[in-house]
């Protein structure tokens, strides 16, 4: 565990921390507050060969797949729902063959990260059987349980070596305050072997433990202030995702050349500051003005 | 036709279709759809306002027990999808009722779906290969083990892909696998129950074969066998399904004025548009 | 899952949906949120051969077993900590064998509870062998780990019929707010066949959503509201345990005699509004008095 | 003797006791009690305040971390002891912590104890009518196996009883079991590491085996024997327990105003003082 008192560094120091070849778990879900300061720096830093895991992802894990930085896929899903379809470079290298899918379950996934969490060398879970995916999974196998004599799939623990999560709000112990859904990221930062967290907002230690603290500064190792952090991902209660920008995302990521384009223009040409300002205020105010009314909630996605 | 009124003497085929989906559910059910569902997420809140005030509703991926959104985003983990909700399921809280058999109802949809209900969400084409990858399966490939029943649906049957006779990839479990059936599985859920598709509604008879219940007044029985790749089982009495009641349509509506249940269907099925002379 | 929006009832009558012979969880630990108004009611309607089941607890189960409403005993510890000592009911039971002792685990117990949450047939713990504590558990098994090849004890789900749980909160449809430690109490509400609930108050539903919801209301059969309904344990953050109380009933259970006497003076001779009287306003006022200051809250243990 | 002041010219056993368990913990750990053990609750706390700024305390039965009470109740998991904690872990945080080992070190007592550091909180006597029901383990015969070291300590070695040949019944792990060596069990946590009574301070040599280390000083290595009741160890080195500074001294007085570390001791025990001219 990690007992220091004040564990704030850069995002490209706290980026350095992730090593090619490391089996990183990515915090949130779908739209929703996604490490993206995280994974564009890590874009930034040409890091390679990375084994992401997690339950149902959207642009973190397509834009690391675009840049060349991931050899093993093993999520849920990865997508942009029915709103904006299958995940375009995710499924380009599944279909040429650049990366090894190891498509899992929320199930699975779950249960192999509490083998991690436990300390035991295996788990059992009740599906799978019948179906074709441990055609993915060679590392599954088979138990017959000894009261009922049902045969039961059983997985092995899944310690991710760094995960990835981004909270709204932290101290600089690492305490960091969440709104639900947690998604996995209790269960990440307990079973991996470091937690690499950003925030939009560095707080006191006594306003993390008023609101009431998610995830305990004894797993973090480093924690970064990035406001808008999680852009183009929500991040409540401050800003709700950018349904626009997800859009530019997933039209420019249908062809290589879209994708090196995109990521040209927003992640390699500066820092998180100047992506911050090619996002533009106007843009990231409109984000955050879900409060003002249920109107102007339902703009944001209109 | 009973129930109609001013507001309901027209309606378009995707209100039509998720009012169907929404009679599916029974009321004190406990009901849960997975993310990327439109269809099935407005359905679960027209339920609730209608004909079965009493379930529990989960909202997929939020996990939020019986919210009341102010509308539908086009995505399963925004906020707006928790407000109203007194409790918030945690994530592994949600998929362990789901493992022992404590949610009654989840919605499943496919790629490919096979005549026992398996789905497949991962890939089309070979697995090393595939020619399409498709987002995979979430939580399915346990869930779909031990749900207490399912409700399929596709908004794709007429592109004859859909329904295929044998899935390139089983993420999801119907009533026979090559692996057996449930029983030789050891599951407890009871699988596939309804199918609702832009061409029919479906059960399953006591072989777990997708059987043909009731057609969209539109559509013919032999619509319905060409868009099918295997040999689809009809029953005696295929009916016409029962038009949305006013108080179903209101529901649809005030539940989901984005229309993001529409990015379901392919355009040509938006313009299929009903009214009571129909 | 249990959907009705208005559970509440009254004590007599959530204490009969406890039948002889249950396998009962007991909510709250040593000293704190301990379900003392069911545990009396059930006795005074006579509940015999209850099988309890539980971490480390105290009075509650003390109580019971010397009341004659136990036939086995599955926690993992009864007592009064070092301060008063050994539990007199508990012991005299097992050592006159009047009882059937399964002394367990916490993590055992918590391991089976999550067997029964999770769906699975069996669950492995780390430890266990080489301890004596199999020769009180025929029913655990041993299973070698198809990864490592280390052979470890593997136990049965354990599925209460039902969890008694107190909070200082709760609303109508079963909603319970609790502060830490929780204890068992979220894995007995998943667990268990359904929950009856006490509370100090009942609120609304808006209430309970402001404060944060612990136990959520479709595990809940039955909620009732009883003022004090933990006395003589604590029930943060309203009222700290009674010390005092607690020294009456240790000294007076160390016979059967004054066992019996406690009970006629304290349980059997009326309901909960009359043991408040007995208890009586004044001791019942200072152990409200833990907020005014340091010293006031040092004092109720002096 | 150095460190000692006006604050320290005189002190009690019980105060001396709790210091050197304190001293069993390294700055940086992460150190847990469990129920019903003040003098190591007491302890840990001291440890915080003095030499280990930088361990993780948590609080036993509370699982609070790194707390600052107001002071120590006498039970475990009263809300004082949560005071000033940014988080409290959840039960089964905690002890899955404990047993995947990332729990350093814990503190374990037993109403009889083993040369190898075996425990016995169960029952005295034959299990099936013993002679003293004792009130369980917790969650000892699991995290005892697990936990990187334990701190072992009892306030009766005097009693003849308490450091016993063999245990009637081994509820917590220490070195070597009837079943084997912790390698053989396949255990990760390195077993006792300190034992602290109130005749002196063991360790355990290469084989698992107790062996004295530090007597009190108005204790001899002839009554630690003569209340032992194995073949005791005596390292060839045995010292004095070195005195409580005044910062301990200062520490043990203000984390326990109500004293509740006294109740382990036999009234003699407490009647055990020293002073600086002692």
């Amino acid at each position: 565990m990690f007992v220091d008192s004040d564990k704030r560094m850069s995002l490209a120091d706290a980026a350095a921390l992730v090593h090619d070849g490391d089996v990183v778990a990515l915090g949130g879900g779908l739209s929703a507050r996604l490490p993206m300061a995280l994974v564009r720096e890590l874009v930034r830093q040409g890091r390679r060969d990375l084994h992401v895991v997690g339950s149902a992802h959207s642009i973190d894990v397509d834009m690391l797949i675009g840049a060349g930085a991931v050899s093993v896929c093993e999520e849920s899903y990865v997508g942009f729902e029915q709103d904006l379809g299958l995940a375009p470079a995710y499924r380009r290298a599944a279909e040429e063959g650049t990366i090894r899918v190891k498509e899992s379950c929320c199930v699975t996934i779950l249960t192999q990260l509490r083998a991690a969490s436990m300390g035991v060398p295996f788990l059992p879970v009740r599906g799978i059987k019948g179906t074709d995916v441990p055609r993915l999974h060679s590392e599954y196998a088979e138990m017959t349980c000894p009261f009922t004599g049902d045969v039961l799939v059983v997985v092995p623990p899944l310690r991710p070596d760094v995960a990835l999560l981004h909270a709204p709000m932290g101290d600089a112990r690492g305490n960091l305050v969440m709104e639900q859904p947690y998604v996995l990221d209790e269960h990440f930062a307990q079973a991996s072997r470091s937690v690499i967290a950003t925030v939009d907002r560095l707080v006191d230690t006594d306003d993390v433990a008023g609101f009431g603290v998610t995830i305990p500064g004894h797993f973090v190792r480093a924690i970064v202030e990035v406001p808008f952090g999680a852009h183009p991902a929500s991040s409540y209660p401050g800003y709700a995702y950018d349904r626009r920008h997800m859009d530019t995302y997933v039209k420019a990521a249908r062809t290589p050349e879209g994708m090196g384009g995109y990521l040209q223009e927003w992640v390699l040409s500066g820092d998180e500051s100047e992506y911050r300002v090619r996002v533009g205020e106007e843009s990231l105010d409109r984000l955050t003005s879900w409060t003002e009314s249920d109107d102007a909630w339902k703009e944001l996605f209109a | 036709m009973s129930g109609t009124a001013d507001l309901s003497t027209s309606w378009t085929f995707d209100e039509w279709f998720v009012v169907a989906l929404a009679r599916t559910i029974q009321d004190r059910e406990v009901v849960f759809h997975g993310f990327g569902s439109p269809c099935a997420q407005v359905a679960m809140h027209v339920a609730r306002r209608t004909h079965a005030p009493n379930m529990l509703l989960i909202e997929g991926a939020m996990y939020a027990v019986n919210p009341d959104p102010p509308f539908i985003p086009p995505t399963s983990n925004d906020a707006s999808l928790k407000r109203g909700a007194a409790y918030s399921m945690r994530f592994e809280e949600f998929f362990d009722a789901a493992c022992r058999g404590d949610v009654d109802r989840m919605f499943l949809s496919g790629g490919q779906i096979d005549r026992y209900g398996n789905t497949n969400v991962t890939a089309v084409g070979p697995l090393e290969k595939p020619k399409v990858k498709l987002g995979g399966g979430g939580g399915g490939c346990n869930i779909s083990a031990t749900i207490g029943s399912l409700t399929l649906w596709t908004t794709r049957h007429r592109s004859g892909r859909t329904l295929v006779e044998s899935c390139d990839f089983i993420t999801d479990i119907g009533h026979v696998t090559p692996a057996g059936d449930r029983e030789v599985l050891g599951y407890t859920g009871g699988g596939p129950q309804w199918l609702v598709s832009e061409l029919g509604i479906f059960d399953y008879d006591e072989s777990g074969i997708m059987r043909l219940r009731q057609l969209w007044p539109d559509v013919t029985v032999d619509d319905v066998l060409a868009a099918t790749g295997f040999g689809l089982v009809v029953a005696d009495d295929v009916g016409s399904v029962d038009p949305p009641t006013s108080e179903e349509l209101r529901a649809v509506r005030e539940v989901d004025p984005l229309g993001v249940r529409r990015s379901e269907f392919d355009p040509a099925e938006l313009d299929r548009s009903f009214s009571v002379s129909a």
